[in-house]
C-alpha cells in the first residue's frame, strides 16, 4: 500500500473524467481547504474563513456549473452516463478534506437534478436558474427545504407516508403558486441558500402522489424568512436552520414538472443523496487512515511502532480492509445509479435500487461510526485531539449517519425489499 | 439520580449507609438545580460559566474534600471500602458536567494512592490535605503512561511507555520529560500527578506542584470534549520536588490506574444515565410514521433498549468493580494485579457500552441529536473523550494485553 | 470450578456458606472425576454412556432433591436468597455437560415456581416433592411461549404467542395445545411446566404428567446441541390434569422465565469455563509463526483476552442477576417485573457474552476447534443451543420489547 | 426482492457462461443434493449417501473435468478470462446446498490449478494426470496435502515464513523424488482422494523458496498410508484424516515447475481459495435467507408475522443486507483475481491483491458467522432445529472461517498490506 489512493475501486466501472478532474481538484482542494480546516469549527456562524475556500471551488474551479448543459455555460454532466459516479469522485474527494463542506457543494446540485435528469427534464427552469449558478466567480448555494417541525423524516419515507404528514401548502392563485409553511434544518438554509426546493401539498393530508408538489423559491422572494445557523456538534461549512414561507408568490412554472411527475422526480433524489452520503464517507476514511497511519507508524507500544504489534496490527488492519470494502461497496452504489439507462439497469425510483443502495449507506454509515471512533481509541490520549484531524470527522461523519432520515428509515427500507415486508 | 432512575437502574450493592446517602442526595441536588434545570442558559459561553457551579460543589460543598482522610479534615472517602461511595457520587456529577467529573475523580485518585502508599510519610498527606481545606479550588492532573516515538527506547509499564523520568538524589528527587499529555487540565492543574520511570527503569509516581522551575506548557489543545478544561502538554526540565514526593513502588502505578478505571467509569455512567434522561423525553413527545409515538415503534423501541442495557450493565460491571477493590488489601501481588486486571477490563467495557448507548440513542435524535441546544452530544463529546483518554494507546490492544496476562500468564506480550 | 478458576473469574459476592461449598465442591469433584477427566471414552454413543453420570449426580448425590423444600426432604435451595447459590451449582454443571445442567435447571426451576405460588396448596407440592424423593431419576420439561402462526390469533405473554390453552372445570382442568415445543427432553421428562392462557386469555402454568391420556409426541428432533436430551414436539388433546396442578397467576410465568434466564445463564457460563481451560492448554502448548507459543503472540493473546473477558463479565452479571432474585419478594408489581426484565437482559446478554468467548477462542484452534475430540465444539453447539431457545423467536427483539417497556413505559410494543 | 436470485452481482462481471450453466448446475444440485442433505450428517464416515451425489455432479454433470484443456476431454475454463468467476458461481451454487460438498469439489480443483493456470503451465503433467478425471462417469477426487502436525497454518503464511517450518521432506534420487511426512487435515483425505499435491521442502528449516517442492503423489503409491476420516462439527461431505508418506517415491517430473516457480505457483493457490471460501459463504447464506424468509413469513409476534414487526425486520433487514453487500464482496474478488491478465490488474502472488483478497474472505466470514448465528436466534426454539436447515450451515460455515489459517492470519495479511508491517 503506497497510500489512501490505493484502496480499491471497481476499475471497470471509473469514468473517463476520472483521472484527470479527480487530480485537478484534489490540488484545489489541499491548497484552499486541508491547511485551513481546523478553524473551521469557530467559523461556523460566520463563514468567514470557509466562504473563500467555497469561492475557489464553486465558483472559481466551477464545480457549480457541474450538472447545468453546456448551452447554458455548464459541464453537461447529467448528460453523461457517469453522473453517480462523477458525483461520487467529486464527493469523495471533498469529504476527505471537509465533509461539511462537500454536503454543502452536494446539495447545491440536489434541487437542481430534479429538473435536470432524464426523463425528468424541465428546459425552461433550467434556462431560467442556469445563469445563477453559471455568470458567476462567487460561490451560490441551492437547498433542499424538506424537513419539517413535527415530521422528521418523514418526507424521506416516500415508500410509506407517501407525502402525507407533509405541512407546507401550495396553492395556486392564477398563475401563482403561494406557499406557506416552516421547513427546518435543510444544508445550505441559515441564510447561504440563493435558491429553495421545496416539497410541498397541494391538498393537506393526502396520501395521493399527485397532490405532491415540488416548487422552486428564490431565497429573496417576498415572505421568505431565514433564522439563523445553529450550533452544532460538527460539519461548520454546513449552515442549518429555520426557514418560514409566509405567502409566498412565485410563477405557476416554478414547479418542477406537475401532479405525479413531481414526486417520481423528487423521489429520485434519496439515491443521489445516499450514494453521495457514501462518497462523503469513504472520503473522510481514506483522510483517517492517512493520519492513523502516520500514527502507528511513529508512536510506539512495547517500544516498537504500535502496527508492529499483531493486536493493533488487527484493529488498524480491520478499519482499512473496512474502507477498502466500503470504497467498493460506494461504487457499486454509484454503478447502480448509472445503471439505470442498461438493459439491466433499474430506475431510480425502484424499491430494489432504492432498498439496495440504503443498505449500502447504512452499512457504511455504521463503519464509518464504528472505525472513527476506533481510531480515536488507537490514537488514545490524542484521539480527542483537534490536531489530528480524526475527531473532526468522527463528530461530521455522525451526522452523515442520522441524517436523510437515519439509521432506522434506511433499514426499514432495506427490509421492506428484502422480505417484501408491508407495514414497517 | 432522580428516584425514577434508581428503581430503573438496579445496583447490585446492599444499601449505603445514612452519610452517604446523603451526600448523594445532595450532590444530586446540586446537579438538577444548578445544571440540569438551567441549561438553555449555558448555551453561549460554557465553559467559563460553569467555573462557578464547580466551587459551589467543590467549596461550599467541600467536595473537594471528599477522599481527604478525616483525621485531615475530610470525608475520608479514601479507603478501598468507600470506592463504590465514590463510585456514587461521581455518577451524580457526570449526570450535570463530565468535567467536573473528570476533574473530582482526579483530585479522590490522588488521595486515595497517596494516603495508601505514604503510610510512613505523613508529612506529604498533611501538606497534601491541608492546601485541600483552603478556600480555593484544587485540581490535580494526572499524567499517566502514553505511546513512546520510534526509535526511542523507554522503561515501560505493562508494555507502555513511561515518558517521564525521575531521580531521587539526597532530600529531594528531580522529575524530566518532554511533551507529556496529562489525562485532562493540564493548565488548570495547581499539581500534577506522573508516573515516571525511576532509574532503575521502575514505574514510580511523583507529585509535582505547577509553579515549580522548570515547568513549560504548549498551547491549549482543542479536543473532542471536556470543553471546560483546558489542558495542554507538559515539559519538565530537571524540576525538584520534596524527595517524599516521590512513590516508589510499582503498585501506586496500578492501584492509580484502577482508582481512575473505576472512577472515570463513574462520570462516563453518569453522563450516560443523564442521556438517558435526554432521549426518554425526546422518544416520550416525538411522532414518526405520521402519527405513532416515537417510543411506540417497536424499532425505535429497540434502539432505546439498547441505550438502557448498556448503562444498566454498565452500572453493574463498575459496581461489581468497586465490591472488589478491597481485595487490594490481600498481601501479596495477587489481589492488586487482579484488581488492576479487572479495572482495565471493565473500565474499558463500560466507557464502551456507555459510548455505544449514546451512539445509539443519538440514532433516534435526528437533528436534535447533533444540535449543541439538546446538550445530547455535549455528553457524547465528553464520554468519548474520557474513553479515549483512558485508552491511553492502541485502542484496546493493551488492556487485552493486561488481560492476558493475568488470565493465560502470557510474559512477553 | 477448579481452585485457579476462582483465582481468576472473580464474583462480586461475599463468600458463601459452608453447607454451599460443600455442595459446590462435591459437584466440582463430579465434573472433574467423571467427565472431564474422562472426556476421550465419551467419543462414541456420548449420549448414552452419559446416562449412568447423570444418575449419579442426581441420584447417589441427590442433587434431584436440590430444589426441593428442606420440609419435605430437599435441599432447599427453592428461595430467591438461595439462586445465587443454585447459580454456583449450575455452573459447576456446565462445566462438565449443559445437557445435565440443563436438566437440572428445569427441575429447580420447576419447585422454585411451584413452592412460591403454591402456598395454600401443599397438596402440589407434597405429591411432588415426595415423587422426587423416589430412587428414580426426574425430568420437568419446560415449555414457554413461542412464535404464533400468521393468521391465527392467540393469546399473548408480553407479546409472545401463548400456545396452549387450559380451563379449569370443578376439581380438574384440561390443557391442550399443538406441535408445542419444549425447550429440551420433551421425549424424556417426566413431567411437562406448561405456560398456557386461560379461558380469559391471560397467562398461567400448568402441570401436566407425561402418561396422562391424550399426550402426543413428533418423532425425535434433531437437534444443533444438547446431545444427550431427546427432544420432541408435544400435542395436548384436552389433557386432564387436578385443578391445583394449574397456577392461575401470571407473576408466576414471569418468575419461571426469571429462574430459567438466570438458571441457563449458570450452565452456559459453566461451559464457558470449560471451554476457557481447554483454549488456555491449546494456547499453552500450541506454537505458531514457526517458533511463538500461542499465547505470547500480541493478536492471539487479544483474542484469548476477549475470551476470558467476556466469560468474567457474564460470571459478574449472573451474579448480580442472582443477587436482585429477591426483589420479587417486595409487594407490587415493581419488584416481580423488574426482575424479570433484568433476567430476560442478562440471561440474553450473558448467552450471548459466552457465545461470543466460545466463537473467538475457536478461531485460534483451527481444526481442532471443530474436532468433535476436543470437546471444544460441543460446548459451542450446547450454549448456542440454549441460547437460541431461551431467546425464543425473533432474536433479542422481544427482550428489547421487554427492556423497552420496563424503562420507557412502551404500551403498545 | 421475488428471491435469492436476487441479491446483487456487480452486472458488469457476469462472465458469459454464467446464465445457462447455472440453471443446469442448479437443477442437477436441486434433484441430487438438496432432498438428502440432511441426512449427510450421520453419513459422514460411510458417504454412502454423500457418493451418488459427487458421483452425478463431478462425473455425470462433468464438473471434475472442468479445469483440463479440451483436447484432453475437458472444458478448457482456466483458459479463459474468467476461470475465478467460473469458480465463484460454482462454489455459490453448490455452498448454497452443502458447503462440504462444494468444498469436496473445489480443492479437487485446488492442486490441478498449480499446473493449469498461465503463466504456470505443466503440460506433460496434465497430460499424464486428465485422464484419471476426464475418462470417468465416477467421481474422482484430488487433495492439497498442507497442514503439518505442528505448524498449523503456517504453509499458509508463506509471505512471513516462505516454507521454514515444512517438515515434509523431498530427496531427489535417481530420477525419482523420495518424500517423507505426514500431512492431516486436508480436504478429501480420510481416504477420499486418489491424487494428493505435497507441498514438500528439498531443504529442511531453509526460508529460501528455490527448497519448497510441490510434488505430486497418487493416492496409491506405495508409502502412503491415509487414516480414516475425524468426526467433526460439520461438512459432513468433506472428509479429513492423516496422511503419512513413508519413503515414497513418485518420478522426478512429478514436481510441478521446479525451484523458485514452484513457490509461485503454489501461492497462487491462496488467492483461488480464499476466493472460493467467500463464494461458498454467499452460497450457504442465499441458502439461510430463503429458509429465514420463510420463517419470518409464517410465524408471529403479537399476531403479526415476524417479518412486519418493525425491530424483527430490522434484524432480518440487515442480515439480507449483509448478504447483499458480501455477494457484492465476493464478485468484486473474483474479478481481482480475472483482472491478473489485464493491463490494470494484479498478479495472483502480489501483496495487494493477497491482502485485499483475504480482507474480503475475513469479512464475509465474520458477517457469516454472525448472520447464521443471528439468524438461529430469530427461529429462536426452531434454531437448533435440524429441519429448518440453518443450524447445519451455521455449523459448517464455521469451519470455513477458521481454515486456510483462520482469521488471524487474514487479519495479518491484510494489515500487513495496507500498513506496510514489516514484522506481523
Amino acid at each position: 500500500m503506497n497510500g489512501f489512493d490505493d484502496f480499491s475501486r471497481p476499475m471497470e466501472y471509473i469514468s473517463p473524467l476520472d483521472r484527470h478532474f479527480r487530480s485537478v481538484l484534489r490540488r484545489y482542494i489541499e491548497q484552499e481547504v486541508m491547511p485551513f480546516r481546523r478553524q473551521y469549527d469557530e467559523d461556523w456562524k460566520d463563514h468567514a474563513i470557509i466562504e473563500p475556500a467555497f469561492d475557489k471551488l464553486m465558483g472559481e474551479l466551477g464545480l457549480q456549473k457541474a450538472l447545468f448543459p453546456p448551452e447554458h455555460g455548464g459541464w453537461g454532466i447529467t448528460r453523461s452516463d457517469y453522473i453517480f459516479r462523477f458525483a461520487y469522485m467529486l464527493c469523495e474527494e471533498l469529504g476527505r478534506a471537509d465533509t461539511g463542506m462537500a454536503v454543502a457543494l452536494a446539495v447545491t446540485f440536489w434541487p437542481l437534478l430534479v429538473i435536470l435528469v432524464e426523463p425528468f427534464v424541465n428546459e425552461r427552469l433550467i434556462a431560467e436558474f442556469a445563469p445563477m449558478f453559471c455568470n458567476t466567480k462567487k460561490a451560490v448555494f441551492a437547498a433542499n427545504a424538506m424537513t419539517e417541525p413535527q415530521g422528521g423524516s418523514d418526507i424521506e419515507n416516500m415508500g410509506l407516508l407517501r407525502g402525507r404528514t407533509i405541512r407546507t401548502t401550495a396553492r395556486l392563485e392564477g398563475d401563482q403558486w403561494v406557499i406557506n409553511g416552516h421547513k427546518l434544518w435543510p444544508t445550505n438554509s441559515g441564510g447561504a441558500a440563493s435558491l429553495f426546493g421545496v416539497p410541498c401539498t397541494t391538498r393537506p393530508g393526502s396520501d395521493d402522489l399527485n397532490d405532491f408538489a415540488f416548487i422552486y423559491v428564490p431565497a429573496g422572494a417576498e415572505g421568505v424568512t431565514q433564522g439563523g445557523p445553529y450550533e452544532k456538534a460538527g460539519m461548520a461549512a454546513d449552515k442549518n436552520g429555520d426557514i418560514f414561507f409566509d405567502h409566498v408568490r412565485v410563477p405557476a412554472w416554478y414547479r418542477a414538472h406537475g401532479p405525479g411527475s413531481d414526486a417520481e422526480a423528487f423521489y429520485q433524489l434519496i439515491p443521489f443523496g445516499q450514494v453521495a452520503s457514501s462518497a462523503f464517507l469513504t472520503g473522510a476514511m481514506m483522510n483517517m487512515y492517512e493520519r492513523l497511519n502516520e500514527f502507528v507508524s511513529s508512536r510506539t507500544y512495547r517500544n516498537r511502532p504500535l502496527k508492529e504489534n499483531d493486536a493493533v496490527a488487527a484493529i488498524i488492519g480491520r478499519i482499512a480492509g473496512d474502507i477498502d470494502i466500503c470504497r467498493i461497496l460506494g461504487h457499486e452504489a454509484a454503478m447502480m445509479g448509472d445503471r439505470r439507462n442498461k438493459p439491466y439497469g433499474l430506475p431510480l425510483t425502484s424499491e430494489e435500487l432504492v432498498g439496495k443502495i440504503r443498505n449500502i449507506k447504512d452499512f457504511i454509515s455504521d463503519r464509518a461510526v464504528e472505525n472513527f471512533g476506533k481510531a480515536m481509541d488507537v490514537l488514545g490520549l490524542y484521539g480527542p485531539d483537534r490536531d489530528w484531524d480524526i475527531e473532526k470527522h468522527w463528530r461530521d461523519i455522525k451526522i452523515i449517519q442520522l441524517w436523510m432520515g437515519g439509521k432506522q428509515l434506511c433499514q426499514m427500507e432495506s427490509a421492506r425489499y428484502f422480505f417484501n415486508c408491508e407495514t414497517v | 439520580m432522580i428516584g425514577n432512575l434508581e428503581g430503573l437502574f438496579l445496583m447490585p450493592e446492599k444499601g449505603i449507609d445514612e452519610e452517604t446517602q446523603g451526600v448523594v442526595t445532595l450532590v444530586r441536588r446540586w446537579a438538577d438545580k444548578e445544571v440540569i434545570g438551567d441549561r438553555l442558559e449555558y448555551r453561549r459561553n460554557y465553559p467559563s460559566r460553569f467555573d462557578e457551579k464547580r466551587k459551589t460543589l467543590f467549596l461550599a460543598m467541600g467536595l473537594q474534600r471528599l477522599a481527604v482522610p478525616e483525621e485531615h479534615g475530610g470525608f475520608g472517602w479514601h479507603t478501598p471500602g468507600r470506592m463504590r461511595h465514590v463510585l456514587r457520587v461521581l455518577t451524580e456529577i457526570g449526570r450535570a458536567d463530565c468535567s467536573t467529573g473528570v476533574l473530582l475523580a482526579m483530585n479522590c485518585a490522588l488521595f486515595t494512592v497517596v494516603t495508601r502508599f505514604c503510610d510512613g510519610r505523613n508529612g506529604l498527606t498533611d501538606s497534601l490535605a491541608s492546601s485541600y481545606l483552603e478556600d480555593e479550588m484544587k485540581t490535580a492532573s494526572c499524567i499517566l503512561t502514553g505511546p513512546g516515538h520510534a526509535g526511542r527506547e523507554t522503561p515501560l509499564f505493562k508494555g507502555r511507555s513511561i515518558l517521564a523520568r525521575a531521580a531521587a538524589a539526597g532530600e529531594s528527587a528531580t522529575v524530566s520529560g518532554e511533551d507529556l499529555r496529562p489525562l485532562a487540565a493540564g493548565l488548570a492543574a495547581d499539581r500534577f500527578l506522573i508516573v515516571c520511570a525511576d532509574s532503575d527503569g521502575s514505574p514510580c509516581l511523583a507529585l509535582v506542584p505547577v509553579d515549580a522551575p522548570g515547568i513549560a506548557r504548549s498551547e491549549r489543545v482543542k479536543a473532542a470534549g471536556l470543553d471546560a478544561l483546558a489542558n495542554a502538554d507538559i515539559s519538565l526540565d530537571a524540576v525538584t520536588i520534596p524527595k517524599d514526593h516521590l512513590i516508589l513502588d510499582q503498585d501506586a502505578v496500578s492501584y492509580l490506574s484502577a482508582c481512575l478505571n473505576l472512577m472515570l467509569g463513574g462520570v462516563s455512567l453518569g453522563a450516560g444515565l443523564n442521556f438517558f434522561e435526554i432521549v426518554s423525553d425526546w422518544s416520550d413527545s416525538r411522532v414518526i410514521k405520521g402519527g405513532t409515538v416515537l417510543k411506540e415503534n417497536p424499532l425505535c423501541a429497540s434502539v432505546l433498549a439498547d441505550t438502557a442495557e448498556e448503562i444498566a450493565c454498565a452500572g453493574f460491571l463498575l459496581h461489581d468493580l468497586a465490591g472488589i477493590m478491597p481485595l487490594t488489601d490481600h498481601p501479596g501481588p495477587s489481589g492488586m494485579e487482579a484488581v488492576y486486571t479487572y479495572s482495565a477490563m471493565i473500565g474499558a467495557k463500560a466507557q464502551q457500552g456507555i459510548m455505544r448507548a449514546i451512539n445509539r440513542g443519538l440514532e433516534l435524535m435526528g437533528s436534535a441529536g447533533y444540535a449543541r441546544e439538546w446538550h445530547a452530544e455535549k455528553h457524547w463529546r465528553d464520554v468519548k473523550t474520557i474513553q479515549s483518554i483512558m485508552c491511553g494507546t492502541g485502542a484496546e490492544a493493551p488492556v487485552k494485553m493486561d488481560i492476558a496476562r493475568f488470565f493465560y500468564n502470557c510474559s512477553e506480550i
